[in-house]
């Protein structure tokens, strides 16, 4: 066990590596200069103040230099400064990280709670209208913008029930029923797509599952459907959900970018568009690294999680 | 969120200097609104509630020219003089009053300023400074930091010799020679005034701000919440009225918008005319605070390029344009504009004169055309960014779709914003732009800075040794009135000769503010220098 | 079957061959369309909107009662009414007409990620499956790298950088899809590696590029169209958050995304400026969506 | 022998709902079986004896239903029992078994698991006494050591063990009646003779009746006191196992029975066939359903469906030649032919006129897959999948293949075609070591080797037409292209006894047995000297795998073609090859001719594998030698003779020392210590 996720650690490191390379390499080559932005106002600056802001922001080097240092510094744990605020990156991503995942989280959860028993129940009641009701809703779930879907609950909630979620985030172990006060709208617009896809996976994978061989044995021995259902069904059907919400854990980390924006709540979305178009270097390579390093974690947590279903999958 | 608020850092426009106030009759016409009154005693306490679209990177004043910071810095900070707001002042009145400094005296020969501080001003009562005395140490210590470090502030300081501290409360200015705008540039808000700890190092100035102001900053939270609290040592007797102002962070503007409507803010920035329609709908008492826009959009040509070199093609583009329309269209309200922005009060033409040295005028327009050897028009790009908002690049396309009818075939080409600072604007890439200046405070700014073959912000290829003569000259005028005259004249010469960059609009916003807001009496400089001042008539 | 060998009789001559073996393969893709239409009902409806909005993009020019850029100065937000069936915009342009235009960006946007990412995907995976170990590896290893990355991040990040152009929002969503062929293509070509018709095939001696071109890629073609729909609709709701973050289309470009995005906050003056571009968009996506779902069903030998 | 009925099938009608709408899986089935006995339903693929089986215990797919007739079980009409009665009796009171145990048990529970889910259903006990119980039923069905498997997984086990797991769960409540599906079909020959042995055990120890659902007449010879035989859903003969094996009353029993090899068989002769295939639910013949296939068939059974005539001694056959009043018009048929004269033996003698010419010299040829481990990917060991293998194939003969799944015969038929590379030793054709052909070469030589698989689904490209598949080869060496080509491929489906038109035909139109066909033209189309059959007929109905027999037969002799034969079915292995080799685990343990092969086999194993085989005819009785356990893992196998783990006669040699390849006598090798 161990092994194995030493191994899946190598190769993430890998694969964070090619990223890393891909994004600050692609960051650099394209127009667009931090420090002519930083200057951009002022116009009379001389040539030796450019120069001068240039090596305090350690840009004089040559972009290979750079890589080697931000490397060798990233080791260590040094993810370097933002170019603007001057903010060890690392404590920018500390500051937000905690709400990202929450939401991330709680979008999650959601999403299963809901979804899974309404697959299961679609499944169920196959080609009832209470089967197609869920699939409409389920495909409909998939066909709206998310953002969009934010935005008309805040401007409806705001004008018809003259509320919206208390703003100034506050974290969880401060205030957890601001908190959930905050998080749940948002993580219920996030949780809409998730489910969706959840709901159809579930659905289609029970389905699969009924008519496999092993599923004939256990109503041969007399079992109920329930039984049939709830312990071999559903357990055998998972996996493929589970791979779905592994992959979808990216779509759901995107969606903060522009929910976080929406609901107001401090994440690590901002984060990197800010740092995008501002040209701060180290604050987007760090949170793409982030984002990398999530996404990894959740795929390592499937992983695990495919051994604890299916005995077959457990590495030994 | 529209990327605008994101970016608006930087050149910070779109957030609206949540400008709102309960201002008396006399209001002139860039300052109108339907004003919750100001009379009525006013009482102390309560926490205003500010909304922002978005957080300073850092707050150290001189390595930031976001608004959001200064607009922090300026509850916390104070200059040596700064610009008068109250209910009889006008938003684009830029009377210069005492700040830290009771009074000042300008030499004779307009080269040396000499500033006298106040003797009851003393630091925030937080380590390292611990509420001790203002001194002139302080004054030259935080001049020699800004000198010392590359960024929008420096030039405002190029033209002083030698700073000089005779006593403990006296500064003297040594300058090179006579510079008229010295002491608008003094009421700059770059020149917050720091403790000598702060230009030592003792103070971490990129996250701390401990200065003379009304308030105190007791928590930055980035991104989520900023605090203050009232200042019980402020200078200014009974000042501030307020227990504590809270600004949080509210990227999305539907979102600070509903925020507004549901009571979660006392203000709200930027609303477009029909929002700002629909608010007043809901809720007829909501006061609100009509002025005019510190910054106008222009249109610029490229004058190192054919056929924008030509005066006449430049002419006709400028008459081509209907500007009354757009600015009603696009922004609900506004001026047309001159080349100093008219929220700069009476440095900038009269409004009569700004729209009839303008005129709309699609004939004459065409006329100019066929005699600068382009009867058919050319073809042509209009560069545009999206990093001012959605009403820049409407603007654009309204640009656009003006100078097809006079038969220039314009494609509009939106362009990323860090590639539109830092690679086309400046280096004179493009061939017509549409875009905003910086909030620029003192009319050699918007002028000199622009139109001199050497300006810092010629950014349009001028070269007129005719208009730089002038430009130099007014620098020099000591006399306000005499100044003022050469001011409009230059204006008056660079709409008729060089029509290059064409002023369009300066719109007027209208902000709301709750009715329980008092003394909102908003100025167009940075640093929401009127929050001493407000107060709120509720329990 | 009787298995006492005859003699041939002879066989028609090469021309009447050639054009059967085309005939052949048309007759067979009739009877699919025929069985498609006789047993997908949604997927009929589904193409059938899909359909109408090419027609729409197609011959936009002709459809349109208004020129989707032009501002019409003494129509601003105005209602729907029978001159303007959609309402006009803040600049006085007519909705309708831009809807029409702008389904050639969505379409456009649609078909050129899901046509790039589907061939370059397609490659990367295919060489990836059938070569295997080193060259899988590199592969593998880069499509992980593009795949940590939240696809909506490495959108934006990408159109960010390159700035509002309907190209980069292509480039953009190309590379973010490229990863999802790839995979589902190799596996599926390490799956057909496998069958005995490609052994068959090596056996007589054919080598990598004839049998990933024959009996590879025909045989994947089925999950490749299935996603290649459902990837059509996501580009489409990509684009519109692209643009909704302000990298995605560029003004004055008539795109749902960007009139969705745009309008957000006329909801209460201009209902109409939200609520056509956003339900185009809702059914042009929903379309593709319920498109992949019923290919699934059709396509799944499971089922057949 | 008159015991009670405990369950009697009365005209069950089982349908389907398929997008054509409903078609008939099963009609009018009919029959009965009594305390304590065996009756074993046997047909071929589709003809719906599994769906007779399942609609019993009303564990249909819900697409099918129960249309009519009735199921007494007890009294109790099952058709018509609610789902909740039905459930108390499943399990209870009939058990059932299936076919891959594989598929049949839940990969994610335990096996103790499992079998205590069915006690905690039917059966009200203690935790201990249900825990006593599992360990007495893994004790009853040979599985030792039961403590520590129970907590083993499905995927743990070997196929052989799991099914024992299926028949502990399926004898945990003590059922009166088991019905078992195929229950041996996916097992190897050894193991199958373990679990029949074992179900026999428990049926002599418990008395419970036993239906038999095959497709094997020589498990149904071996296990069955009555036999039902079933054609396309319906019964078509029903009778005594021995009266059926002596006397078949219907024609398609008494095809079946001739169409399958023994080891008795004439190789000389053509095997009997039955021609074309069992039909499809879509497209069921009018009349009799068997008519197009049978060699009787008149008149009459093109129009009418016979009923079930009841003949003398309990038998039923359902033909119209048992109509009395019809006898007259078959008598005329049965004269004006004669059955083995119309299927002239080909001429089959390629072999023995040749002058044994070797054609293929195999030379301790090894592939080791490697067992790759940890992060860098270390290679921490190997299946040795063929260990030091040599034979040689002559021109013109059939070497026969011979072993238990994974001995490593499939990769000795890849291995010699090159696609896959050898780990060692040499492969030489006609004279050249393969090895050294690269490029051009190597392309050349493939034309002179081709194969031809077992499953005749995946060989065929489902997107290509059969003309472009079996023209492939000739546009690869560009030997033909155009009209050319498609004339070619033409004639090679004559050749194979398929029609040139379907050359514009896509395989899923055709038959398993027509794609077999489609795939052995395609491995001629280069006109190739040597063939690799790998398993070609073991996917196939037995009527349609005579077919196929004759067809290579018949090739073989026109063509002068050197076939290696690969399969794990003795007696077919027996009918083709000239000679065989045994393989076990990687090895080959005994080559002789199969004549001699098969009277005098000399290696212990060769021994029981022959044992193993069931006789289909229940009238011999044969010694049989049961093999313990299973195959050994290949990754680790045993030291010295890989054999000895299961070898009775083992000593203390074996355990050490590799045994050598010792000549008999002629053509006759053993490795075996105990040869002398």
């Amino acid at each position: 066990m161990v092994n194995y996720v030493i191994k899946r650690s190598v190769y993430g490191l890998i694969v964070l590596l090619i990223m890393i390379s891909f994004v600050f390499i692609v960051m650099r080559l394209v127009p667009g200069d931090v420090v002519a932005l930083q200057l951009s106002g002022a116009g009379a600056v001389s040539e030796e103040q450019i120069a001068q802001l240039r090596s305090e922001l350690g840009l004089d080097k040559s972009v290979w230099a750079q890589f080697l240092d931000w490397t060798k510094n990233a080791v260590t744990g040094d993810l370097g400064k933002s170019l603007w605020s001057k903010m060890p990156v690392t404590t920018l991503i500390a500051e937000r990280i905690t709400v990202t995942l929450q939401l991330a989280f709680m979008a999650i959860t959601m999403a299963i709670l809901i979804a899974i028993p309404a697959g299961i129940y679609s499944a169920m009641k196959r080609n009832t209208w209470i089967d197609h009701m869920i699939r409409v809703i389920a495909i409909g779930g998939l066909s709206i913008p998310n953002f969009w879907f934010a935005l008309l609950l805040i401007i409806f909630l705001s004008l018809f029930f003259g509320w919206i979620p208390p703003l100034g985030y506050q974290s969880f172990f401060s205030n957890p029923i601001v908190n959930l006060q905050q998080m749940i709208l948002p993580a219920l617009v996030l949780a809409l797509s998730l489910s969706a896809s959840i709901v159809r996976m579930t659905r289609s994978s029970l389905l699969e599952v009924l008519h496999a061989d092993f599923i004939r044995t256990i109503r041969a021995k007399g079992a109920k459907e329930k039984l049939v259902i709830m312990k071999h069904a559903l357990r055998n059907s998972l996996i493929p959900v589970i791979t779905l919400i592994g992959l979808q854990v990216g779509f759901l980390l995107g969606g903060t970018v522009i929910i976080e924006s929406i609901f107001s709540l401090p994440g690590i979305g901002s984060l990197i568009f800010e740092g995008v178009t501002k040209r701060d270097y180290p604050v987007v390579q760090a949170t793409v690294l982030v984002y990398g390093a999530l996404f990894m974690i959740v795929n390592l947590i499937v992983d695990i999680a495919y051994g604890w279903i299916d005995p077959r999958m457990r590495p030994d | 969120m529209k990327q605008s608020n994101w970016l608006l850092i930087i050149v910070a426009l779109t957030f609206l200097l949540s400008a709102c106030s309960n201002k008396s009759e006399t209001t002139s016409g860039t300052n109108q609104g339907k004003n919750g009154s100001g009379d009525g005693k006013p009482k102390s306490g309560g926490v205003v509630q500010i909304l922002n679209p978005a957080d300073p990177d850092m707050l150290d004043p001189h390595k930031t020219s976001s608004i959001y910071a200064h607009n922090i810095l300026g509850l916390v900070y104070s200059k040596l003089v700064t610009y008068e707001t109250g209910p009889d002042v006008e938003f684009s009145d830029y009377n210069i009053v005492p700040d830290l400094a009771k009074d000042w005296k300008v030499s004779e020969d307009g080269k040396v300023y000499t500033f006298h501080l106040r003797e009851n001003a003393k630091w925030h009562n937080v380590a390292p400074v611990n509420g001790r005395n203002v001194n002139s140490g302080d004054v030259v210590a935080t001049f020699e930091r800004i000198q010392s470090i590359p960024g929008h502030q420096a030039y405002m300081l190029d033209q002083i010799d030698k700073i000089e501290t005779p006593d403990d409360l006296t500064v003297e200015f040594h300058l090179k020679q006579p510079f008229a705008p010295f002491l608008s540039y003094m009421a700059n808000h770059f020149m917050w005034i720091l403790p000598k700890e702060a230009a030592e190092g003792k103070i971490n100035l990129e996250t701390a701000a401990i200065g003379t102001g009304p308030f105190v900053l007791d928590k930055w939270e980035r991104n989520v919440e900023t605090k203050f609290s009232k200042n019980p040592d402020y200078f200014l007797e009974g000042l501030p009225y307020l227990d504590g102002v809270n600004f949080k962070t509210v990227p999305d503007e539907d979102t600070r918008l509903a925020a507004f409507r549901t009571k979660q803010a006392d203000t709200t920035g930027l609303l477009s005319p029909q929002q700002f329609a629909n608010l007043m709908k809901q809720d007829p008492n909501l006061q609100y605070r009509e002025t005019l826009f510190p910054t106008q959009t222009q249109v610029y040509m490229n004058m190192t390029r054919k056929p924008f070199d030509n005066l006449k093609v430049r002419q006709a583009i400028a008459m081509a344009i209907d500007r009354k329309n757009a600015v009603k269209q696009i922004f609900g309200n506004g001026e047309v504009s001159g080349p100093v922005n008219p929220s700069l009060g009476k440095w900038a033409l009269p409004k009569e004169e700004r729209e009839s040295l303008q005129p709309y005028d699609i004939e004459q327009a065409k006329k100019l055309l066929k005699e600068a050897g382009y009867p058919d028009g050319f073809e042509t790009k209009v560069m545009v960014t999206d990093g001012y908002g959605e009403a820049t690049v409407r603007m654009a396309q309204w640009v656009v779709e003006d100078l097809r009818k006079i038969g220039i075939k314009a494609k509009l080409e939106v362009v990323e914003y860090a590639t539109y600072f830092s690679q086309k604007w400046p280096k004179l890439d493009y061939d017509i732009g549409v875009g905003f200046q910086s909030y620029l405070q003192e009319p050699d700014e918007w002028l000199y800075g622009q139109l001199h073959s050497k300006g810092a912000k010629n950014w349009y290829g001028i070269k007129n040794p005719e208009l730089d003569k002038m430009l130099e000259e007014q620098r020099t005028v000591m006399d306000e009135d005499k100044r003022l005259a050469k001011i409009l004249d230059i204006q008056r010469y660079a709409l008729k000769e060089v029509v290059n960059p064409i002023p369009l609009v300066t719109h007027i916003t209208a902000s709301p503010t709750q009715p329980y807001l008092k003394n909102w009496n908003t100025h167009a400089s940075y640093g929401m220098i009127h929050m001493k001042e407000v107060w709120l008539d509720k329990k | 079957m009787n298995p006492a060998p005859q003699i041939n009789p002879g066989l028609p001559n090469t021309s009447i061959k050639q054009l059967s073996t085309k005939r052949i393969r048309l007759r067979k893709s009739l009877d699919e369309t025929k069985r498609f239409i006789k047993t997908q009902k949604i997927g009929v409806i589904s193409l059938s909107i899909i359909m109408l909005f090419i027609l729409l993009a197609a011959f936009a020019p002709l459809i349109a009662p208004y020129d989707p850029i032009e501002q019409d100065r003494s129509a601003f937000m105005l209602a729907p009414t029978a001159a303007h069936i959609m309402g006009t915009d803040d600049l006085g342009r007519d909705i309708f007409s831009r809807i029409i235009f702008g389904a050639r960006v969505s379409l456009l946007v649609g078909i050129a990620t899901v046509a790039i990412s589907m061939i370059c995907g397609t490659i990367l995976g295919v060489i990836s499956g059938y070569f295997g170990k080193v060259i899988d590896m590199a592969i593998q290893r880069v499509m992980d790298a593009i795949m940590a990355i939240p696809p909506l991040i490495l959108a934006l990040f990408i159109a960010a950088l390159l700035g509002p152009a309907i190209k980069n929002v292509i480039i953009a969503l190309t590379i973010v899809n490229i990863p999802h062929f790839a995979r589902i293509t190799r596996g599926e070509m390490l799956r057909i590696k496998e069958m005995n018709y490609v052994e068959a095939s090596r056996s007589a001696g054919s080598g990598a590029l004839r049998i990933i071109a024959k009996h590879g890629i025909p045989n994947m073609m089925a999950p490749i169209i299935v996603i290649a729909s459902l990837t059509f609709g996501q580009s489409i709701i990509a684009e519109a958050s692209l643009s909704f973050l302000g990298i995605g289309t560029p003004p004055p470009n008539p795109s749902w995304g960007l009139m969705l995005s745009g309008a957000s906050s006329y909801m209460e003056n201009a209902p109409w400026m939200v609520l056509f571009p956003g339900l185009v968009l809702s059914i042009a996506v929903l379309a593709f969506n319920l498109l992949g779902d019923a290919l699934r069903d059709f396509l799944d030998p499971k089922l057949n | 022998m008159e015991k009670s009925t405990i369950l009697s099938v009365d005209g069950l009608k089982t349908v389907f709902q398929t997008r054509h709408g409903y078609v008939d899986a099963i009609n009018d089935i009919t029959f009965t079986i009594s305390q304590g006995e065996t009756v074993a339903i046997v047909g071929e693929s589709g003809s719906g004896k599994s769906v007779t089986a399942l609609s019993i215990m009303k564990l249909l797919e819900s697409s099918g239903q129960i249309a009519s007739g009735q199921v007494l079980f007890n009294d109790m009409n099952l058709a018509e029992l609610s789902d909740r009665k039905i459930r108390d009796i499943r399990g209870k009171q009939i058990a059932m078994i299936f076919q891959d145990p594989m598929s049949c048990l839940d990969p994610l529970y335990t096996i103790g698991d499992q079998i205590m889910e069915i006690l905690k259903i039917h059966e009200d006990l203690t935790p201990a006494e249900a825990d006593n119980r599992v360990l007495e039923l893994l004790k009853l069905v040979g599985i030792p050591d039961g403590e520590t498997r129970r907590n083993s997984y499905p995927h743990e086990l070997s196929g052989g063990q799991r099914q024992r797991v299926m028949i502990a769960i399926a004898l945990a409540c003590r059922p009166n009646l088991l019905i078992a599906d195929e229950p041996t079909t996916a097992l190897d020959v050894t193991v199958q003779a373990q679990i029949l042995g074992l179900l026999k055990q428990l049926q002599a120890d418990f008395g419970t009746s036993i239906i038999l659902v095959t497709h094997d007449l020589g498990v149904v010879a071996e296990m069955a006191d009555r036999v039902i035989v079933v054609y396309s859903g319906t019964v078509v003969e029903q009778s005594g196992v021995h009266e059926l094996f002596s006397k078949p009353e219907h024609p398609y029993t008494e095809a079946l029975i001739r169409s399958i090899p023994r080891a008795d068989t004439d190789r000389t002769a053509p095997l009997h066939i039955i021609r074309g295939s069992v039909p499809g639910l879509h497209e069921m013949p009018s009349g009799c359903r068997f008519h197009p296939r049978c060699d009787y068939a008149t008149e009459i059974c093109t129009q009418q469906e016979p009923p079930l005539f009841h003949l003398e001694s309990d038998r039923s056959s359902r033909c119209w030649m048992k109509d009395g009043s019809l006898a007259k018009e078959f008598q005329h048929r049965l004269n004006t032919d004669n059955l083995d004269s119309r299927h002239p033996a080909p001429p089959n003698d390629a072999y023995t006129a040749s002058k044994k010419e070797i054609l293929l010299e195999v030379h301790n040829m090894q592939k080791h897959f490697p067992i790759l481990k940890g992060i860098l990917s270390r290679k921490v060991g190997a299946v040795k999948a063929v260990d030091g293998v040599s034979f040689e194939i002559f021109k013109g003969e059939t070497l026969g293949l011979v072993g238990e799944s994974g001995c490593g015969k499939s990769t000795t038929g890849r291995l010699i075609l090159r696609l896959l590379d050898i780990t060692d030793g040499e492969v030489k054709y006609g004279g050249i070591n393969l090895a050294e052909f690269k490029g051009r070469q190597l392309k050349e030589q493939r034309k002179k080797m081709q194969i031809v698989f077992q499953d005749p689904y995946s060989s065929l490209n489902p997107r290509m037409t059969i003309g472009d598949i079996i023209s492939e080869p000739l546009e690869i060496h560009r030997i033909a292209s155009g009209s050319e080509k498609i004339r070619r491929a033409g004639e090679l489906l004559e050749m194979v006894g398929l029609s040139s038109k379907d050359v514009y035909k896509f395989p899923h139109q055709f038959s398993g047995g027509q794609r077999q066909r489609i795939g052995i033209a395609r491995a001629l189309a280069t006109e190739p000297e040597l063939l690799v059959c790998d398993e070609a007929v073991s996917a196939l109905d037995v009527s349609v795998q005579a077919q196929i027999l004759n067809l290579l037969k018949k090739l073989q002799g026109e063509l002068a073609l050197s076939y290696l034969f690969i399969s794990h079915d003795l007696n077919v292995v027996k009918y083709i090859a000239d000679r065989i080799c045994v393989m076990y685990l990687g090895k080959i343990v005994e080559t002789a001719d199969s004549e001699t092969l098969f009277t005098n086999p000399t290696h212990p194993y060769t021994r029981a594998l022959l044992s193993s085989v069931p006789v289909p005819d229940p009238t011999i009785k044969k010694e049989r030698i049961i093999l313990e356990g299973d195959v050994p893992n290949p990754a680790k196998p045993p030291s010295g003779c890989a054999f000895h783990t299961r070898c009775e006669h083992a000593k203390e040699i074996c355990k050490s020392k590799i045994p050598e390849f010792k000549q008999m006598s002629l053509g006759h090798k053993v490795a075996c210590h105990l040869i002398n």
